[in-house]
């Protein structure tokens, strides 16, 4: 299965194509993508964000990213997985995420999918900052979790 | 020893820059490091912090060497 | 929400975009599609297929589709939901099927996406040809499992 | 009565054809009607058959109606 093997990791400021990413983890022997499509809410809580800034620490996020394809492949039943996360300032509605898994049966490209997700907003350092009418935050996650299952 | 500090996001807005150079006490672990970070640059304290070296995450006890590249970010919020 | 409701169903013979079917389920107040992306895979069980013809009753494979949008959004807390099933004739990696589900939390994304292809897949009237170099045979779906359940 | 019943794939294929018209006893239900069905075209034992009363699965009690649209085709394998 080795000469299918398409895994990607990208950080990129330009938009993302979700189908163009879904498209290459296609291998040979799978029938299913399950791909998780990420983006920038208008309103959370009830305010208002005008834009989004994803920054990241990117050799850093890079690396984690590898780490999460990795025991991704060792949990689940799943052949080629793509993430690619963009960074810079994004507009509503735009995609920030995508990770795309593809696997001979469907329930593991599901499964890893969504462990994936979780496991990157928890991991991956990169941080976004929301920009409202009146002002701008740094977005902080969940220490604890972090520390708790590190 | 001179090693170098990468902030990012809200560390960074706190410290009032992205990298800094700090000097260490030779056989200085991570816990050392961090804590003289967070003593030169007090505002840190406001955030729930992660420490990285050379961008794994830090294990408290780890050795700081030469020319390692450190890292104080909050917990990150991507995806 | 009901100003943001753009489910949609369709059969089409032409090929499938995934990110742009993606694109239509977006809501303001959501944060994640999840999108399952079926494709014709070359080697079933190790036997080589050079192509799939899909065929479908067509009015009611609509009618059956609409209703597991319904069952969806009853069942899962999930924002908008668009199906998109291919006729005719798909060559080797050509996407099938397309089920984006938008919703403010990805849990249930994930979940909705998942139940609406098991669904799918037991109860909407489509029907697939395997052809291969030495002949071509339709697939029939497990009968009993869409009797014990209906 | 006169009522058309449709065929799609393996079950167009049995039947060569994919529309044909039958005659009907008034009163007859569903399962009368797929019966019918059946022995006009005994190929069809071959597969696992559903059927379809005006694009609905049909219920096996369903009395059937001049005009009604039915339909017998084998489990469904799209997706």
């Amino acid at each position: 299965m080795n000469q299918n093997k398409v895994d990607f990791i990208e950080l990129t400021t330009e938009s993302l194509d979700i189908g163009a990413i879904a498209r290459r983890v296609v291998p040979a022997n799978c029938g299913a993508i399950v791909t998780l499509d990420g983006f920038v809410r208008q309103f959370t809580k009830g305010r208002e964000t005008l834009y989004l800034v994803y920054e990241g620490y990117e050799p850093m996020a890079l690396k984690e990213m590898e780490k999460l394809i990795e025991a991704a492949k060792a949990q689940f039943q799943i052949e080629n997985v793509g993430i690619v996360h963009r960074l810079g300032r994004l507009e509503i509605g735009e995609t920030s995420v995508v990770i795309s898994v593809a696997a001979p049966h469907r329930r593991a490209a599901f499964e890893a999918c969504e462990w994936l997700i979780k496991e990157l907003k928890r991991t991956v350092p990169i941080w976004k900052k929301e920009v409202y009418a009146d002002g701008e935050t740094w977005i902080e996650g969940d220490k604890s979790e972090m520390m708790n299952d590190e | 020893m001179k090693v170098s500090v990468l902030f990012f996001g809200a560390t960074a807005d706190a410290v009032g820059g992205r990298e800094v150079e700090i000097d260490l006490a030779d056989g200085s672990n991570a816990d050392d490091a961090f804590a003289e970070i967070i003593s030169a640059y007090p505002n840190l304290k406001q955030h729930k912090l992660l420490f990285a070296v050379n961008q794994e995450y830090a294990d408290s006890n780890k050795i700081i060497c030469n020319g390692d590249e450190l890292a104080v970010f909050t917990a990150v919020s991507g995806g």
